[in-house]
């Protein structure tokens, strides 16, 4: 393992502190607690905050995604672990104007726990009123009959894109719950390891691979996926990740999609456009449109290799929010 | 048995040690099945504690202040999954010794259940889902049995210990239900939760500290 | 080495045709040429067209930068080797409004070359005005006396934005050369390599580096650098880069600079905010002010490791260039 | 001697297997002064070469455009550093034998001379930069002094490649000065330039030709 870091103790303190000296204008910390981060710009009164959050070291997860259109505030985690509750309950404090707040996090036990009592104290302590709203788009991980007990990947990002809008188009909290909702269900991804991650704290691979093996189906922490095989070709890699998405939900001749590629770390934007090619010979082939394309790490598990399928199945709701301007110091969309 | 508020603290401590040489070893068992960051994990939460042991704590001598900040300096400093989980367990174990200075065997054997029970309401797993609850769960259903038929706690604690023992060695062979680690299916037998076997090394802590102090008073 | 390609022989090809599928609002390519690729969008007449180019591997260099306020075409080469006349004259004609076109950069053998034998064919053939601007902002490739000597590496995307927004406020193509040169000359780079790249074709590591060692000013191509060294904590290194450059360029107690700390490839963001971090308070310390900051991957080498830094210095036509806005595939800036 | 079309097609044909052959010698050169890829990039251009010479140039009588198409083909496949060298030495050669199906010992001479000189030009690269100009350089001077002296091709060839050869050996003891691997100072010595490899391979491979056509003459 090799990494540019301090003591490995403190990688989250300074990339946050790295990450708020780079983007003055974008956010700051809270003097409460210097892992919830708000935007620095001022937001309008009356509409539903969003908030998202999650361990560290999934960046541009989920700092990165702070900004106009997208999410008001942030908690954050050490690496790959959910935030406790305390830095929840802050940014929930500085950024609901009054409308509530949206909690957008994956599907984790860690997550849905300290999300769940941060919830609890806000109604109870702080009155404010907070919605939920998990993603579940990770095929790999749980039968399609138990959707609910799968885990949250590179998806979320459609799921903050659809929420960050509606909030933006001033949607009430249910409302603003019932689009993120519609999104997480609209959406699916499979993802595809190469190479394993390493924690700076141990030093060790988050999984072990040989030269010649994929592992299809791992998780963005590198937690072991369903199927261990020979590495194939891109397009074979492609093959299996869109055919498992379109085995799992219905998605006709005509409709429109999103589709996100991303990388997992280290895996080159070439690698990344030639699966996407395959993607998008594979819809074209079905009559599948695709409306709009992401290609590049938006989810990433440190310097993991391999990369992640995601299809959005869009309405015209969906497509309002996905066609919605964002201003993040990570992701910018005109 | 007489438990004081410095035996609490003594009896943290000795977590703190315990973390620190099992680190590495719940890492690795984590990295089988989850993300790998299970030591890390609780080497950060009782780092922190450890830092309340040596400065707020200091002279602090009600048991359940300790065990409050205890919990809310874990969940503080790690969140994850273990955060609210064991957080948890050290806040309810509390609420039973609220206002005490010194805790006797009766306390300390609610304590405990009530240590487990919180834990097993906070996540809501179940037996056989390959999480701490299967180290836990025979832990208090045995605790609560021995306590009932003889009210001596050490006795009670140390067949509950052995039954957490078996628990934890159980989750070897099965098939992980919940947490990260529910998708691999078939592929996480043969090994053992990270988390039922950090459950169990505090139990087997408390159970050390618990045997010293009878030593000691006998 | 894992690559999720196909035939090693065809990863360019496929690359761009992945590219041009997903981003069909903002590129297409030529007819003439398929290693010719310019902007979907109608530019106005007489603006300088502005073209960029050199080898693939650097995504998102360098097609990754056509689009509004950047680059109106892109020539794209093998695999770390400079395109051939041919596509750079095929994208001439293409972006040429009347007012001529400014070729852009690095200063490297091989494209300096090329690039002169097509401005050669674009005047004699086409009768097309060509101007021309190398970058040459990396410190480690040649003593300060023999600037005109180094080689570009990431400041070549400052090149990029200032000339890009001279071309849109209107400038002439002598004034899009003259603020590109300007903002090579006060560009200046340091870069560091952790670990190689991989060349799909011979699937042999760019250069051998030991566990704890780490490269100094090493080239983006994995060409060796000027210094093997102990691998050293973040601080350390953002401490020798910066001094480095300091030493290089004079930026005064109060001037403003824009930074840019750049990934190789496989570097995680966590990473280079953490040497970010360290930028910021040297520079602070000498009372530099940071006007806008670049994070990310914006220049790699396939799936190299490590990170350089670069820094611009400003004055108010410099400024004024940075704050334009942008729309890339690749970068967008609001 | 006399050298046809197809004596130059032949010649081309054998540094497409030349190359195949050295390709990986070549990368690993590359790859201690480089960024690793000479070898990959001759391949790419020589097979584009190849894929001329077996179909539009199957037929092609005249010297010139034979080697007027190689050369466009390279530079068109591969660009890169060598792209413009190598087809501006291609094609200035072409210039020395334009309209002939056949030539002679002159022609030839002044076919290699015009093809080393122009690469000089089009790289304006100095003996001693260490670049394949270390090779070509040494090689045109001996070439033209030898003809001069004695108007055979052979002979003057013969010892023209080996002064190449020597130039391509003395790479090794030079800091470089141009190029990617110019910023290796002191770090570059010890290392052979790939460029002046190929360029020897080019030379000697058309050698070999010679020698065999002289020998199936005579
Ligand atoms: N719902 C749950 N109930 C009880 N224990 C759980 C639950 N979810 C996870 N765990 C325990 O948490 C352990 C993992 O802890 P840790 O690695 O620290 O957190 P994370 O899973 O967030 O990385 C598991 O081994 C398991 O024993
Ligand atoms: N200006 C120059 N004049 C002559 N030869 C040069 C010049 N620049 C580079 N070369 C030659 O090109 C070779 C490298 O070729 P290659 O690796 O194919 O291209 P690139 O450097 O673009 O990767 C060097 O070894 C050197 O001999
Ligand atoms: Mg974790
Ligand atoms: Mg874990
Ligand atoms: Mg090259
Ligand atoms: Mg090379």
């Amino acid at each position: 393992m090799k990494k540019l870091m301090n003591d490995p103790k403190n990688v989250v303190e300074e990339m946050v502190e790295g990450y708020v000296k780079a983007h003055p204008d974008y956010i700051k910390q809270l003097p409460e607690n210097d892992r919830a981060l708000v935007t620095a710009r001022e937001t309008s009164d009356g509409k539903v905050g969003i908030l998202i959050g999650g361990g560290s070291g999934h960046e541009p997860g989920f700092l990165g995604y702070v900004g106009d259109g997208m999410a008001d505030g942030v908690a954050v985690g050490n690496i790959f672990a959910s935030p406790s509750p305390d830095p929840i309950l802050e940014v929930t404090k500085a950024i609901d104007k009054g409308a509530g707040v949206v909690y957008l996090y994956g599907n984790y036990a860690g997550d849905v726990m300290n999300f769940g009592m941060a919830a609890e104290m806000a109604d109870l302590e702080e009155d404010i009123q907070v919605g939920m709203a998990k993603a579940s788009d990770d095929v790999a991980s749980a039968p399609k009959a138990e959707k609910e007990k799968r885990r949250g990947i590179a998806g979320e990002f459609f799921i903050y894109k659809a929420a960050g809008a509606a909030a933006d188009f001033g949607y009430d909290l249910n409302e603003v719950v019932r689009v993120a909702n519609k999104a997480n269900d609209n959406t699916r991804s499979m993802g595809v390891g190469l190479s394993p991650c390493y924690l700076p704290q141990t030093g060790k691979p988050s999984f072990e691979i040989e030269d010649d093996e994929m592992e299809i189906g791992l998780g963005h922490h590198g937690e072991p996926g369903i199927e261990k095989g020979p590495l194939e070709t891109a397009d074979r890699v492609a093959d299996r990740l869109v055919q498992d998405i379109l085995a799992d939900i219905e998605i006709n001749e005509g409709d429109n999609v999103v589709v996100l590629v991303n990388g997992l770390g280290s895996t080159p934007r070439m690698d990344l456009y030639i699966v996407f090619r395959r993607v998008e010979q594979i819809l074209s082939e079905k009559g599948i449109k695709i409306y709009r394309s992401y290609v590049g790490d938006y989810i990433t598990s440190l310097e993991m290799g391999g990369c992640s399928v995601t299809l959005m199945k869009l309405d015209d709701e969906l497509t309002k929010m996905v066609d919605h301007p964002v201003d993040c110091p990570m992701f910018v969309q005109k | 048995m007489e438990f004081s508020a410095k035996d609490f603290k003594d009896f943290f401590k000795a977590i703190v040690t315990m973390v620190e040489e099992e680190k590495d070893y719940l890492c690795e068992l984590d990295r089988k099945l989850g993300d790998g960051d299970h030591g890390v994990t609780m080497s950060i939460g009782w780092q922190a504690v450890n830092e309340k042991l040596n400065n707020e704590l200091l002279e602090e001598e009600d048991c359940a202040k300790v065990s409050i900040t205890v919990g809310k300096t874990f969940l503080s400093a790690v969140g994850s999954s273990v955060g609210p989980l064991y957080a948890t367990g050290f806040m309810r174990g509390a609420k039973v010794v609220k206002g005490k200075t010194v805790v006797n065997d009766n306390d300390l054997a609610e304590y405990w259940i009530a240590f487990a029970k919180g834990i097993k309401e906070r996540g809501q797993a179940e037996v056989g889902d390959k999480t701490m609850i299967d180290t836990l769960e025979p832990f208090y259903i045995a605790l609560e049995k021995a306590f009932a038929e003889t009210p001596d706690f050490l006795t009670a604690f140390t067949k509950a210990v052995s039954e957490a023992k078996k628990g934890m060695e159980s989750t070897k062979d099965l098939v992980s239900k919940k947490g990260r680690s529910s998708r691999l299916g078939e592929r996480s037998v043969g090994a053992q939760d990270p988390g039922a076997t950090s459950a169990f090394f505090i139990l087997s802590t408390f159970l050390d500290i618990a045997k010293e102090r009878t030593a000691t008073a006998s």
